[in-house]
């Protein structure tokens, strides 16, 4: 058998800090051969990005591996002298990071970037290098390579950096390549777009990859092998199809049953979270660290000792789990506890968004413009919104950043007012209303859940006084006992301690804080709440609780909740109705199914395919976007989707608005395809099992 | 727990100001810093139990340090030119210092802090307007404006501080603005905003608590500052008028007798180097523990 | 030697002599006089000599003076466009190496002739005839005549130049409208040599006053030529300025040629100005980079002491700082209170704390122990008893809080104040010391209710009293106003006779220390500081630069 | 950038207007006061009429506004009242002077700095690094004018190794610029020093830095090529606008060394009320500044492409 490209044995990480050793990564073994693509997947602070830098020996000042070997083609790393090193990093082993703006010099051009590497690492000289790179920049798919090369980081998009990073990554032939959440920071529709590029370049370039990400959705479409992990450990390895199929570590069950699938339902099939937190690397159990958020636990047994990774089978790289009970539980019957939603009939109508339109003004100060006397150009935020939502409905706006979707809500909460059109809320028209002008009861009934949990409450204030200042606000109690009292009920709501009272924001996790936000948002009894990606920022677990939990307050309240998102798997499991937005305009509304199934939009349907499915049970066409995100400042004259779409009709579509098709009595397409054409477009989704056409992916033209 | 347990479980405010502040015994440099000021402080509170004479009072001129009067008493640090003790001196002056100091920083910074949160948080004409006028004084060099200014109106305690908080609060606020032209963007200044609060409560109950940590270390810094430049306005003979002692004062005093008798220069000088030193440890160790955080 | 035999001299000389010789009068009082009265030196002295069986034979140069060397010497170099108008020393000094004045105050305090030969008096010292010197030359090769003296009086005697020469000199101008102006036939031109100055009062001081800074002659064409000594610098001193930059420089050359004035040693003088600092006037000659001060504070003097290569010079002067107190406004207007401030007073420690002892205490009447007419009165006690009863019967019984304006700068002055304030304490007395930049305290020195000013030196204790406590003068800061001093004043004034006028001088001191218009600390010392190599260099009172005999021992 | 230069050439002249209306009527709306600075104390007031009717005091307070600035426009500041000279003929001089003493300064204190800086913040919290740190911390401390004491002490009364005072009287002198030199150098480099650290240290935080090193670049194209060029950024500009602190700590240098420069010339004028020379000095004080300012602002633009090329 041939030297694996890495082969990692009993890797133990540490971080040495003044309260002394901690450590990171515990035991860790990868085995990855050529060609060959691995998953580390796992929440924030399980340990994944440790282990990939650790790869490079690049642990920062006060990290270090404290044991085993990590051997790259059989020399091992560890015991490399700095120059090794040196020369290993960049031309064996590349690495592609989180966030490509930042990881680019922004004072360097992008070709001096590129050429750097094999000018290193090669010796060629400059113009060698260039032309190196820009046959890279073209491997990568970036059209007009040269322009990029002379260009600086900040000048092109987010997508295109990424691009960027990869092609410097390739530039010196690297064996391994280490992909840290290579796509998180970037827009689902240019997500699917690197995720395909990097596929495909593992083919081109024959490199073995580590693709570390919390996505298992992700994972599950680039690796042959994923390893999950949990609290510095990985508790789960395998292939794909075993772990994904026949999971046996309660924590990867719980991983699963907390991310919404396509089959899942939030009536009949809910999230379940998995309880409790992450421990403290510093304050891990005795066991299983995962013991004490398992249903499985068995005290006595799971917190005696370490425990091993076990070996499911005996083949050379077999299934394997850190769990000492995985053939004890009967993984089919298992259905952990969860309560059940009932399924609410909207009410009347709430809110009325008729032809709201909101233009921001720009002045342009430059010569050229005052010479023109056109110094006055608009950001066309939002064009002629108009849709409905009704009492204990969950109305979900859905589109990539850019697309108006906030400033929609800065509207709908009177920090800006509309342009043109009308909103009506219970009845008022509110557009033109800022929040001065509103009523207390208005702005009481009309809140808000914001998206950062790191943000959304202040830091200088105890979680108490933030919640009791909305009571006192709204006038809904002014004595100061029963202001107090209703401030622990709100925190009873949200299911959190009531001497959380008196902590201060920084004391409280992600996801508590993210519930303090939510009891504020319902302390003054809103008829509407308005939830701006509420747990995008949150890890899996944490996230499927903060849903649930947003879901039984707004049934408990009967409450309209409009939920605005990036995240269609979300959307679809919690949405009653749907509206997608691109550009500030609307491109397709209707309910979840209908948004869901055939007709769909072509921009709808280009979003499905972005989203990255973890049920292998499913398989999806694939459809990738080409470009990036016009500039809201120069929207098209026609259809804004014209310049992406991979439906394009012809000129009609760069210059005509497009005409609005009803399918079905609210359902709404915004598309000059004709309707016929549209309902033939096979599902993005299909059941494996069926053998129907949805197997064979659909690439756009 | 009941609500009443919940309730004694608070902690006062103070405990918890006094818990935060605890936490500069974690930068060394900062708790040197902290001690050199407590030091000067309690020297300036103690001055009238500690200072062994009164501090104007004339005894023996050019005694060195250790010169025993019987019966008077001992000049530890020796006498002045005009025969009073410069120990005594000191500890008066630090009264000074520590009076006007923190005094005029602390006008500057309410006048900064006021622009800046107006021009950071409301943005518009208002900022066009404050930063303008910031940056017009700021393009003064900083000590030619506190030479004109104490020239044209005269050397007092009060045209020093008025001095300080003219040429320093756009200083301040070009700080404040930054931060606030940050944190205005926070969800939880939209939360605010949503409820419908007004921009006073927005600026100083939402924003301006959150600022605190960059400007109590600048604040320290600028206090450093102030004393440097009392010191200087001193030294030059336009700092607080005599006989009061002032450190910068008593250094220009004496200078062009440090030659034949340096105790009445070098230790003033040491206690106004000392003291800023002071502070610009306690800010530097501020900023240590806050970026730990 | 002598020339001249006595039957020349102003008729008073005999007397004088005959004074001498029976120890009524000193010696230096007798040179004084007899210089006042137009007798040169040489003969006063060998004069002197005669009565008292004397040798001035000590006063000739020890060594040999060598020739060649510039000095270089620290001092403000402030502008000097037009002499009449001067009002520094400094200005005085650097004019004084182009320009000469007609007599010169030596560095015993004694005038002698200079560019003026000799002079006589009337009886009534009213009418007075200067010689002038023959021989002298202008730089411009033009010779010195009466026409150039003439030129200038008559300048400094139009109210338009603004010359400070027209109050120096106001027994030659007479009042009309309220504003003075020459008065007529006041100059006479007798021959080209020779100059008689008709006064309307009697005027002992008068070649004293031309021997003042502001009274440099300037060559008669100077208005026409530009009024500007600085950039067309004709004059009759042995020096040529080279280049002059206001606040930085000053450098002369000898000029080719005679000097009158005998052989000159200097190649050159070369003014520094190292600004108001004085720390930095003392580093400047410690390190060597100047041979010669204009001015030592006497803070710095211990430090001079410790550098061996330094020699340091001091003379007790009529230099001095009053803290007057003007006699029309509250509280001062009531005498009690300033007697009570002057009771409060140990004008022996004011000296030794603010002064480090350098000098006489003074006896708040403004008079010098350095002048000639200078009577002995009673000295006055510290008395806070009595202090206290004035205060209490003026209605201070409960204290009183008093503010003085004084300069920052020169240190003794603001440290004279505090010391003052500490002394006032104990009566009950609050005394807050507002010290001023010098252009703000110059701005209200007249006006201030209580202020301390400098007086700088002048040859006769009339002078200053003349200046400062005749009624309604110009200079007179405290607004005192007695015609009972003014009348005593011009007797004293009127008297040549130093024994006499030492007798008539006794009331008029008493009247003004009884009047407690002043408190007068002291009579300061002034020092200066030279590299040893410089030789033949004095100390002169009025802090004059008289280089012209200077030499440098390389 | 041509419109980028043009507004901040305008903006420049504005400030520059603005500061002169202030000053001017700070200074001169009072011709009464004006005359008695001028003429002197002793002066009646019809002579100060005659004076204030002759300078055209008696017009309106906007034409003598104009009047002025057109002098000042065409380098005529007035006559200076202590000099009783131009002002322009001692202005230029004196800030010649400065400028010489302020180059100096910089040729030391900008490479020591740097240099000192990059070092400490290459590893943050090394020995090295807090070593750097706590020194500038020290030196900053210490008020110049008690340094200028304690080294002209040391090194003119004690040892006697250098000149006392720097008026270079007899011409150009390197060996006086020594003390002025290092009271300047050792009060204004730690200031730098931090500046440059901090930035440093933040560069090197960056994932770019990460990005750098993990291709496999030496350590040093790393620190030279990758991180001075960002880190530098900042301490520029800082350097740009110490020219306008250099301006306010010459004043007690040259006070204390009796150095003929601005600084001294300001306190002097001020002192004396030299209302002419303040103004001249003021005005060029801010020139100064605000041209630094300028100069700092394009090159911050320069060096930062993210600016200068549009965000």
């Amino acid at each position: 058998m041939t030297v694996p490209i890495l082969e990692i044995k009993d890797l133990c990480l540490s971080y040495f800090t003044r309260a002394g050793e901690i450590p990171a990564v515990v035991d860790f073994n990868l085995t990855l051969n050529e060609g060959e693509t691995a998953g580390l997947v796992g929440e924030s602070g399980c340990g994944k990005s440790t282990v990939a830098l650790a790869i490079m020996n690049y642990l920062g000042d006060n990290g270090g591996i404290v044991g085993g070997s990590i051997k790259f083609k059989g020399r091992d790393i560890v015991t490399m002298s700095k120059e090794e090193l040196r020369r290993l990093r960049g031309a064996d082993i590349a690495m592609v990071y989180q966030e490509p703006m930042a990881a680019l010099n922004p004072s360097m051009t992008i070709g001096r970037q590129l050429a750097e590497v094999p000018i290193c690492h090669e010796g060629v000289d400059m113009a060698t290098a260039l032309k190196r790179a820009e046959e890279l920049l073209d491997a990568v798919r970036l059209p007009d390579a040269k322009r990029i090369l002379a260009a600086y980081p900040h000048q092109i998009s987010g997508g295109q950096q990424q691009r960027v990073v990869i092609a410097m990554a390739l530039l010196s032939k690297p064996s391994l390549l280490l992909l840290d959440e290579p796509t998180t920071a970037l827009d689902v529709t240019v997500e699917a777009g690197i995720v395909e590029l990097i596929a495909d370049l593992g083919h081109d370039f024959g490199t073995s990859n580590l693709y570390i990400s919390h996505n298992l959705g992700l994972i599950r479409e680039t690796c042959d092998r994923v390893f999950v992990m949990y609290s510095g450990e990985v508790v789960e390895e395998g292939s794909i199809d075993e772990v994904f199929q026949s999971t046996r570590h309660p924590y990867t069950t719980g991983l699963f049953s907390a991310i919404p699938m396509p089959g899942s339902d939030k009536y009949d099939r809910p999230l379940v979270p998995i309880r409790g937190q992450l421990p403290l690397p510093h304050l891990r159990p005795k066991g299983c660290n995962f013991g004490p958020r398992c249903d499985h636990f068995e005290a006595g047994r799971c917190d005696n000792r370490r425990i091993p990774l076990d070996r499911l089978s005996e083949a050379p790289r077999p299934h394997a789990v850190r769990c000492i009970r995985w053939d004890e539980i009967d993984w089919e019957a298992y259905r952990p506890d969860v309560t059940m939603v009932e399924q609410m009939e909207p009410g009347e109508r709430v809110l009325r968004v008729e032809e709201m339109q909101k233009y921001y003004e720009i002045t342009d100060r430059s010569f050229a413009a005052m010479l023109r006397g056109k110094n006055i150009r608009f950001v066309k935020a939002n064009e002629s919104l108009s849709f409905d939502a009704r009492r204990q409905q969950t109305v979900a706006i859905v589109g990539e950043s850019g697309c108006g979707k906030s400033t929609f809500a800065k509207v709908l909460m009177g920090l800006e007012t509309a342009t043109e059109g009308r909103i009506r809320f219970n009845g008022d028209d509110i557009a033109d209303l800022p929040v001065e002008q509103r009523s207390p009861e208005q702005i009481g009934s009309l809140q808000m859940v914001f998206q950062n949990p790191n943000e959304t409450l202040n830091p200088s204030h105890t979680v108490g006084s933030q919640i009791a200042r909305v009571i006192k606000k709204f006038g809904i109690e002014t004595d100061a006992r029963k202001i107090e009292q209703r401030v622990f009920k709100l925190l009873d709501t949200v299911k959190l301690p009531r001497d959380f009272a008196n902590r201060r924001p920084r004391q409280l996790s992600g996801g508590q804080k993210q519930r303090v936000g939510i009891a504020r948002a319902f302390a003054g009894n809103p008829a509407m709440v308005i939830a701006d990606e509420p747990v995008s920022a949150l890890d899996v677990s944490v996230q499927a609780a903060v849903t649930q939990l947003l879901m039984e307050i707004q049934r408990d309240h009967g409450t309209t909740l409009l939920f605005i998102s990036h995240d269609l798997s979300v959307v679809r499991y919690l949405a009653d109705r749907i509206v997608v937005m691109y550009l500030g305009q609307i491109m397709e509304q209707g309910t979840t199914d209908e948004v869901f199934s055939p007709p769909y939009h072509p921009y709808t349907e280009a979003l499905l395919s972005a989203v990255p499915i973890a049920d292998t049970s499913f398989e999806k066409r694939r459809i990738v976007l080409e470009g990036d995100l016009p500039s809201a400042m120069n929207t098209p004259p026609g259809c804004p989707f014209a310049s992406r779409c991979q439906r394009h009709l012809g000129d009609i579509c760069d210059t005509t608005p497009p005409p609005i098709v009803e399918p079905e009595p609210g359902h709404r397409i915004a598309c000059h395809i004709p309707l016929a054409e549209l309902q033939a477009v096979p599902p993005v989704f299909s059941q494996k099992d069926d053998g129907d056409g949805g197997d064979t992916p659909v690439v756009a033209a | 727990m009941t609500d009443n347990a919940i309730r004694s479980a608070r902690p006062s405010k103070i405990m918890q100001y006094l818990r935060r502040a605890a936490l500069i015994r974690e930068s060394w440099v900062g708790s040197i810093g902290l001690g050199i000021i407590v030091f000067w402080v309690a020297m300036a509170l103690l001055a009238p139990l500690l200072a062994p004479f009164p501090p104007n009072a004339q005894y023996v001129p050019f005694m060195a340090p250790g010169f025993n009067l019987p019966p008077t008493g001992t000049f530890w640090l020796g006498t002045d030119h005009l025969g009073r003790d410069i120990l005594s001196r000191l500890m008066w002056g630090a009264r000074t210092v520590l009076f006007y100091a923190p005094l005029a920083t602390f006008c500057a910074y309410a006048v900064g802090i006021l622009m800046g949160l107006a021009a950071g948080y409301k943005r518009g004409w208002i900022d066009d307007v404050l930063s303008r006028s910031a940056d017009v004084i700021l393009s003064f060099p900083i000590l030619v404006l506190y030479v004109v200014i104490i020239t044209t109106f005269g050397a007092s305690g009060i045209n020093i501080v008025l001095a300080v908080t003219f040429a320093s609060a756009p200083g301040i606020m070009r700080i404040v603005r930054g931060l606030v032209l940050d944190l205005r963007n926070r969800d939880y200044v939209a939360a605010a905003q949503t409820r419908g609060e007004s921009s006073l409560y927005i600026m100083f109950v939402e924003i301006l608590p959150n600022a605190r940590g960059p400007l109590i270390v600048d604040a320290c810094l600028r206090v450093g500052y102030v004393i440097i430049t009392i010191g200087v306005l001193g030294f030059l003979g336009l700092g607080l008028p005599p006989p009061d002692p002032d450190w910068g004062g008593m250094v220009n005093e004496t200078r062009g007798m440090a030659m034949s008798f340096p105790h009445m220069t070098i230790f003033p000088c040491i206690a106004i180097s000392s003291l800023v030193l002071g502070f610009n440890l306690l800010a530097d160790g501020l900023r240590e523990v806050s970026l730990r955080d | 030697m002598t020339k001249k035999t006595t039957d020349g001299l102003h008729s008073y000389i005999p007397r004088l002599a005959e004074q001498l010789g029976q120890g009524r009068v000193g010696r230096r009082d007798f040179l004084r006089t007899a210089a006042l009265l137009g007798v040169s030196s040489t003969v006063a002295y060998g004069l002197a000599d005669k009565i008292m069986g004397t040798s001035s034979a000590a006063l000739a140069q020890s060594a040999t003076p060598k020739k060649g060397g510039t000095l270089r010497v620290s001092m403000n170099v402030k502008e000097i466009s037009d002499p009449a108008i001067y009002d520094w020393s400094e200005k005085g000094n650097i004019g004084r190496h182009i320009v000469e004045s007609l007599t010169q105050v030596g560095s015993d305090n004694v005038t002698r002739p200079h560019l003026a030969e000799s002079w006589d008096a009337s009886d009534d010292l009213k009418t007075w005839t200067f010689r002038l010197r023959k021989g002298v030359k202008w730089s411009n090769g033009d010779d010195f005549i009466a026409d150039d003296v003439v030129f200038n009086f008559e300048r400094w005697l139009d109210p338009a130049t603004g010359s400070s020469n027209l109050g120096r000199f106001s027994s030659m101008t007479v009042e009309e409208g309220g504003k003075k102006k020459m008065a007529p036939n006041a100059i006479e031109r007798v021959d080209a040599h020779t100059v008689r100055f008709n006064l309307q009062t009697a005027d002992i001081a008068l070649p004293e006053s031309m021997g003042d800074y502001p009274a440099l002659i300037v060559h008669r064409n100077f208005t026409k030529q530009g009024g500007n000594l600085a950039e067309n610098p004709v004059g009759t001193s042995p020096f040529a300025l080279k280049n002059f930059r206001v606040g930085e420089t000053a450098v002369f050359e000898r000029r080719e040629g005679a000097y009158w004035g005998g052989e000159v040693y200097l190649d050159g003088i070369q003014y520094v100005d190292h600004g108001d600092d004085h720390s930095a006037w003392l580093a400047a000659i410690a390190s060597n980079q100047v041979d010669l001060l204009y001015r030592l504070i006497a803070q710095n003097v211990p430090a001079i002491k410790q550098m061996p290569q330094l020699q340091m010079y001091e003379t007790v002067t009529g230099q001095t700082g009053v803290a007057r107190m003007k006699v029309d406004q509250k509280p001062f207007d009531d005498i009690r209170v300033r007697q009570a401030i002057q009771a409060c007073i140990d004008h022996g420690r004011l000296l030794e704390i603010a002064y480090q002892g350098f000098g006489v205490p003074g006896e708040d009447h403004h008079v010098s122990p350095v002048h000639p007419e200078y009577a002995k009165i009673p000295a006055m006690t510290q008395d806070y008893d009595k202090a206290r009863k004035l205060l209490a019967e003026a209605g201070h019984g409960n204290g009183l809080d008093l503010t003085i304006d004084c300069v920052a700068q020169p240190a003794w002055e603001p440290n004279t104040c505090l010391a003052l304030a500490e002394m006032l304490k104990p009566a009950g007395i609050n005394l807050k010391v507002n010290i001023l930049p010098g252009g703000t305290y110059w701005d209200r020195w007249t006006t201030t209710p209580f202020g301390f000013t400098s007086w700088t030196h002048r040859p006769l204790g009339v002078q200053v009293l003349n200046l400062a406590y005749r009624s309604g003068v110009a200079w007179n800061e405290s607004s005192y106003a007695n015609p009972e001093f003014d009348k005593l004043l011009d007797d004293a004034m009127g008297v040549l006779d130093p024994t006499k006028r030492k007798e008539k001088m006794v009331p008029v001191q008493k009247l003004l220390q009884q009047d407690a218009v002043i408190i007068q600390p002291y009579w300061r010392s002034i020092f200066t500081v030279a590299n040893k190599k410089v030789k033949g260099f004095e100390i002169q009172p009025a802090e004059e630069m008289h280089l012209n005999k200077v030499w440098l021992d390389a | 950038m041509v419109i980028f230069l043009a507004k901040r050439v305008g903006y420049m002249l504005l400030t520059m207007l603005v500061v002169s209306i202030l000053l001017f009527l700070l200074l001169e709306v009072n011709g009464e006061s004006v005359a008695v600075k001028v003429l002197g104390p002793y002066t009646s007031i019809e002579q100060r009429n005659i004076w204030l009717e002759n300078n055209g005091y008696f017009r309106p307070l906007y034409v003598r506004y104009f009047d002025w600035l057109f002098g000042i426009a065409t380098g005529d500041f007035g006559q200076s009242i202590r000099f009783k000279a131009p002002v322009s003929d001692i202005l230029w001089d004196r800030l010649g002077n400065t400028a010489i003493l302020g180059a100096a300064t910089y040729a030391i204190m900008v490479p020591v700095s740097l240099t000192l800086g990059v070092l400490a913040g290459m590893k943050e919290g090394s020995a090295l690094d807090r070593t750097i740190s706590l020194t500038s911390i020290g030196t900053t401390s210490v008020p110049e004018f008690a340094s200028a004491v304690l080294l002209a002490f040391i090194f003119v009364f004690t040892l006697g190794w250098l000149p006392g005072t720097s008026a270079m009287s007899g011409g150009f002198d390197p060996v006086q610029l020594i003390l002025p030199v290092l009271v300047l150098f050792l009060y204004g480099f730690g200031y730098l020093v931090r500046m440059t650290r901090a930035s440093m240290a933040e560069v090197m935080q960056t994932p770019y830095i990460r990005t750098a090193i993990l291709k496999g670049l030496p350590y040093r194209q790393v620190i030279l090529r990758h991180a001075l060029r960002n880190a530098l950024i900042a301490p520029f500009t800082v350097i740009m606008l110490q020219i306008n602190w250099l301006l306010s700590g010459v004043i007690v240098v040259e006070f204390f060394f009796a150095y003929k420069g601005f600084g001294a010339l300001l306190l002097e004028a001020s002192l004396n009320q030299d209302i002419y020379m303040i103004q001249a000095c003021a005005m060029v004080a801010v020139f100064v500044a605000v041209t630094t300012q300028t100069i700092a602002d394009i090159g911050y633009t320069y060096l930062n492409p993210r600016i200068r090329l549009g965000g």
